[in-house]
């Protein structure tokens, strides 16, 4: 008895010849893009719908959706992003059973919902990396369907500046005799670059309209306040100079965005330019232009772009990576790896943090997911090579002075201590726990592990966590920066003040602080129009956020 | 280089007096300590102010006494309600009792104050009567408008009853707001969210090329501080030659632009070339390419 | 809306009786704080009106802590709220001190 | 009422006021010789073509018929709201049709308004409210928003703003309201002929709507503030 040892290779050739029967050329005609799914798929499949942080495979999507449920059932959908209303849709009407993914983005509610009702099995909730790395292991799709820009006549795909994941999900279905789908925005006689070879694509189909792409990463300067520059200025004095921070990787909202438009004005007055901030895993926000203008940035690798930001980049190649036709190159898994194992510091928020320092974004009605936060959020255990940041932080969490040298990565929570409508941020137990338990998840979902956090920042001041050395000092460096939070006025003072005199836990007025300059002045840009003046034109921001 | 030193757009009601009047000259008027609050806001349970909103006093512009009034914006829209237009009302009526310099008029205002909506629309109608009283005894109203709520319903109107008008090209003004004509009216009427539809059509830029207003300058408070002391000394005659001759503007402007749908129509049938670079102009370069096109001092 | 009244002693000479001070905006998240000379000496008065209810013992933290940072003997806190968080509200409770006291 | 029952009874021996597309344009007899009438009717909402032949009609009057009263008659929902209006600058013309009326008054002429419909925002501001005296007519109605919209604009629930309108003129909308405001010197009983000629003969003087808001207890501090304001009070 001999085995067969093509299993694979017969099943694609089979799909490409039911899908020959209604598309017999590389290039679908749009109408057909549903006729050409029900021809290649068959009823349990595992199909991976691009849809990433920021690009979607929408018309694709739009496709599947609306494909006959009883020639198509059961699928297995694997996807980062669970973001548009038609993936959603394919749980409603059954094409889909099952889904393996990241982040939910706007549809957590829903998202919940059909989880609670038992119409969505949910595989498992992974981080960027760690879900494209299944796709290398056991959850290989068997058809993808991807986005690009434009594509030439081969099937040749230019992404353009959002290549984000489409080269982890090619290669992982490519190579293993999975069918590839793309969808474009055009078909271009020569493309300005070739991200995916036409080799490893079977099907190109022009998409009525763009893929859709959001400005997720852009923040508006008028909107940071005076408590987020208070606390920037407490990072970057407190941790960044403290411990020369020079490659990292900043979370998105408004907290991040001070940091960033105080590195021109606060940083640069403390004569840090040169020392800090100079190489990022970052997407290229736009709050980043002053700081990358006055000199501070050498580097960014980016995960993904950012609309408008597209002739800047092009004009900075010195800074960004880009392709020989000038334009950005993003490629998520790449980055993800870089903020995980190359940079010394990663900052973020969160919406709850408990007293282990354990934080979670999920609350009881929403599976919001994790994205790429833990990635970056997380020591690199596996890191091997060195710099002062990664030794100082290592040295500071070492009690015991035998023991093996080894560094730490800084990971840092940086929070108000009440979100909006006084919601507290500071809990005794996580909301993850109510949602873990409704739905009967294995794991709370915890998006960085207190063991994994080195500082945590508020409008109080910095709580060093490396420093404290039992639990209960832990807590009380924590409960030290809760402020008026319950948990923060369930402190001890006297516990609280020998971690203050321990340069365990740091006042603004301990870090030379001046509360008082703490005001919009001092950020580099106070609006979007300042951003592209500072572009020099040439950021062109989407218009919902200009007011001129 | 960094923002602008001092945004008017930023600052409060009572910083952009101090930033827009000799350092140290303001002295308010009937001030917070008297905590003439809204009772009609109390009567709903909603937070009141100690001023209502409305700075009004009198102080020094390149040492020439005025009078001055701001609206604060971040306080119920700087809507106008029974104290807050009263406190406008009253200054205007305080400008033709001495001989001042002018009032200036820091406009940040979605209109009527719904939640005192009657007491409010009077409020309004009786500031408007103010400052055509003012302007008939002499006295110059200036109107500066570059607040982050723009200046809208009444106050539009109020605004365009002064002897003249600044705005940085940030700042706003109209009837009807951009949020209530999409409610009303419906999205395709106007995107509220398409800000550079709104700014479009509501904004400083386009405001300065139809001749509404009179300058268009940085966000800055020293800008509009020279612009207000420019502007007063350049006060408009209240009388029928001078409505005859504006009558005639607003004729012609109707034959010109009445079949453009967006400013971006009225601006090439003005003759700017290339008019979709014009949003993104500085102010001064905006003024140098909009020079021939503009459509005159009214 | 929801009135607060606290009464604090304090130590310290008594503060200048000066015009009246006020900073900050009723804006959502946001508040106004009205200085005034004139409290007896040795007492701090601080009144209270604020949108977002059942947060009195968070408010006595707070301006208890206010008024142990400053010396705010002789002087009346009036305080117009909007939901603004503790960390505003101690933000601008010490811009109007501080602007009550260092006025030229 | 609609405007030819109204100018009917304003003038029973007869007018010359054409009602053209919502406009309202011509004269009347009155006691002391001819009345000058500009208005609205059919709730026109006022617009950049309307304000300009309302301010063209007024600043005729002003300079062919000097010290002619003007009457203004007000059906008007408000201003027209489109996107042509606000990009050609409605705020300027209806502050133009506000200057010429103010203009015109100060120039001694009489300026009297009658609401005999709808009166709301814009157009009332321009039109009407700048007269020397605001009548209304039984049945015309006065107001800003109606108040499901304002419960959707302000977000505050309908039945807490239903509730606090009741008894309070500065909420409810409606004609009674802007009489206890102040903001309607009277409800005019018929014959109405008798209470224009009534008005015409007063004496014109300052703004007075705010005594009057204070005198019928609507508007408790509108007076005092503005006085003490006045006055310079620090």
């Amino acid at each position: 008895m001999s085995r067969r040892w093509d299993e694979g290779r017969r099943r694609r050739a089979a799909r490409l010849a039911r899908a020959a029967a209604v598309c017999p050329d590389k290039w679908v005609d749009p109408g057909s893009a549903t006729a050409l799914l029900e021809a290649l798929l068959e009823p349990g499949d595992r199909v991976c719908l691009e849809g990433d942080n920021q690009k979607q495979a929408d018309f694709l999507a739009r496709s599947l959706a609306r494909v006959d449920p009883a020639r198509v059932h059961d699928l297995h959908l694997v996807l980062s992003v669970l973001a548009l209303p038609e993936h959603v849709e394919l749980f409603e009407r059954g094409v889909a059973r099952r889904v393996d993914f990241s982040f939910s983005g706007p549809q957590a509610v829903r998202l919940a919902q059909l989880a609670g009702s038992g119409r969505i099995e949910i595989g498992a909730i992974h981080t960027y990396l760690e879900l494209y790395a299944r796709y290398f292991v056991d959850l290989t799709p068997r058809v993808a369907l991807v986005a690009a820009a434009s594509a030439d006549r081969e099937g040749n795909l230019y992404t353009g500046p959002n290549t984000e994941e489409t080269p982890a999900i090619v290669e992982a279905t490519a190579f293993r005799d999975g069918v590839v789908v793309a969808q474009v925005n055009e078909r271009a006689e020569r493309l300005p670059r070739v991200d995916i070879p036409a080799g490893w694509v079977d099907f190109v189909v022009r998409a009525p309209t763009p893929s859709a792409i959001e400005p997720l990463f852009t923040r508006d300067p008028a909107q940071v306040s005076e408590v987020q520059v208070l606390m920037a200025m407490m990072v970057i004095r407190g941790i960044y100079a403290e411990y020369g921070v020079d490659r990292l990787n900043h979370g998105i909202g408004f907290d991040t965005a001070a940091i960033e438009l105080l590195l021109p004005t606060y940083a640069e007055g403390l004569g840090l330019r040169g020392k800090i901030c100079g190489h990022w895993a970052l997407n290229p926000h736009p709050t980043l232009i002053p700081a990358i203008e006055s000199g501070f940035v050498r580097s960014v690798h980016a995960f993904g772009s950012e609309l408008g930001m597209e002739a800047y980049v092009a004009a900075r190649p010195d800074v960004f990576f880009t392709g020989r036709d000038g334009s950005l190159r993003s490629n998520r898994a790449f980055c993800q790896t870089a903020g995980h194992y190359a940079c010394d510091l990663f900052i973020g928020s969160s919406l709850q943090v408990d007293l282990e320092g354990n934080s979670s974004t999920a609350t009881r009605s929403r599976i919001a997911g994790f994205g790429g936060a833990p990635n970056m959020g997380a020591d690199a255990r596996g890191r091997r090579h060195a710099s002062p940041s990664w030794l100082k932080a290592g040295r500071e969490a070492r009690s015991d002075p035998g023991a093996v040298p080894r560094g730490r990565k800084l990971v840092v929570q940086l929070l108000e201590t009440f979100r909006e409508h006084m919601e507290p941020a500071f809990v005794e137990r996580l909301d993850a726990w109510d949602l873990a338990g409704a739905l009967k998840m294995e794991l709370p979902p915890v998006m960085v592990y207190g063991d994994d956090v080195s500082h945590i920042v508020t409008e109080e001041g910095i709580a060093n966590l490396l420093l404290c050395r039992t639990s209960e000092e832990r807590a009380q460096a924590i409960r030290g920066v809760a402020g008026y939070t319950p948990v923060g006025r369930g402190r001890s003072r006297a516990a609280v003040e020998n971690l203050r005199d321990r340069g365990i836990l740091r006042r603004p007025e301990d870090l030379g602080i001046d509360k008082r300059l703490a005001t919009r002045d001092l950020l580099a840009a106070r609006s979007v129009r300042d951003l592209v003046r500072w572009s020099g034109g040439l950021y062109d921001p989407p218009r919902r956020f200009r007011n001129w | 280089m960094t923002g602008p030193a001092r945004s008017f757009r930023e600052a409060t009601a009572r910083r952009r007096l101090e930033g827009v009047l000799d350092p140290g000259s303001f002295r308010e008027i009937l001030g917070p300590a008297h905590r003439l609050t809204s009772p009609h806001l109390a009567a709903l349970d909603l937070p009141v102010s100690f001023d209502d909103g409305a700075v009004v006093g009198s102080g020094l512009l390149g040492g020439r006494p005025v009078l001055a009034a701001a609206q604060e914006g971040g306080f119920m829209g700087g809507g106008v309600g029974e104290v807050h237009g009263a406190k406008l009302a009253g200054l205007l009526g305080l400008a033709e009792r001495q001989p001042w310099a002018g009032v200036l008029l820091l406009l940040d205002s979605g209109g009527v104050r719904l939640q005192e909506a009657n007491a409010g629309l009077l409020a309004v109608s009786e500031v408007m009567r103010a400052v055509l009283s003012a302007r008939a005894a002499s006295v110059p109203v200036v109107a500066l408008v570059g607040g982050g709520w723009g200046c809208f319903g009444g106050m539009g109107i109020v605004a365009r009853c002064c002897d003249a008008i600044a705005m940085s090209e940030e700042g706003r003004l109209g009837v009807t707001g951009p949020d209530v004509l999409e409610t009303t009216k419906g999205v395709e009427e106007l995107d509220a969210s398409d800000r550079a539809a709104v700014w479009r059509t509501y904004g400083g830029k386009h405001r300065y090329l139809l001749g509404e207003a009179d300058r268009l300058i940085e966000d800055d408070l020293s800008a509009f501080r020279e612009a207000a002391m420019e502007l007063l000394s350049a006060r408009r005659d209240l009388g029928l030659e001078e409505l005859e001759r504006e009558h005639r503007h607003l004729g012609r402007r109707l034959e010109e632009f009445g079949g453009c749908a967006d400013a971006r129509d009225v601006w090439r049938a003005a003759g700017v070339e290339d008019p979709d670079r014009l949003p993104g102009l500085e102010p001064a370069d905006f003024r140098a390419a909009v020079r021939a096109a503009r459509r005159g001092d009214r | 809306m929801e009135r607060l009244s606290f009464d604090f002693a304090c130590r310290g000479d008594p503060a200048p009786l000066l015009a009246p001070i006020l900073v900050g905006v009723v804006a959502s998240g946001n508040l106004e704080v009205l200085v005034e000379g004139g409290a007896p000496p040795g007492r701090c008065r601080l009144e209270v009106l604020t949108s977002a209810r059942g947060f009195g013992e968070i408010w006595e933290a707070v301006l208890r802590d206010f008024a142990t940072r400053h010396s705010l003997s002789g002087l009346a806190v009036s305080v117009n709220d909007a939901g603004a968080t503790p960390a505003v509200v101690s933000l601008r409770l010490d811009q109007a001190v501080d602007e009550y006291l260092r006025r030229p | 009422m609609t405007a030819a029952e109204l100018l009917a009874a304003l003038f029973p021996s007869g007018h010359s006021v054409r009602e053209e597309g919502g406009l309202l344009f011509g004269t009347g007899p009155a006691a002391g010789g001819e009345v000058a009438v500009v208005g609205t009717s059919g709730g026109l909402e006022v617009g950049v073509e309307s304000a300009l032949a309302l301010s063209a009609f007024v600043l005729e009057v002003a300079r062919r018929h000097p010290g002619r009263p003007l009457l203004s008659l007000l059906d008007s929902r408000g201003q027209r709201m489109s996107r042509r209006d606000e990009i050609l600058g409605l705020a300027g013309y209806l502050a133009h049709l506000s200057r010429a009326v103010e203009v015109t008054r100060r120039r001694g002429h009489r300026v009297i308004a009658v609401v005999y419909g709808e009166a709301s925002s814009g157009s009332a501001l321009a039109l009407g409210f700048l007269a020397d005296e605001v009548h209304a007519v039984a049945g015309a109605r006065i107001s800003v928003m109606n108040l499901p919209a304002m419960a959707r604009v302000t977000k505050i629930p309908l039945d807490r703003l239903e509730e606090a309108s009741r008894g309070s003129p500065v909420l409810a909308p409606g004609l009674e309201s802007y009489v206890r405001l102040g903001g309607v010197e009277s409800i005019w009983q018929p014959p109405f002929s008798k209470a224009l000629a009534e008005a015409l003969a007063r004496p014109p003087g300052p703004d007075r709507r705010s005594e009057r808001g204070q005198e019928r207890g609507g508007r408790l501090l509108a007076l005092s503030v503005r006085e003490r304001v006045r006055e310079g009070e620090p």
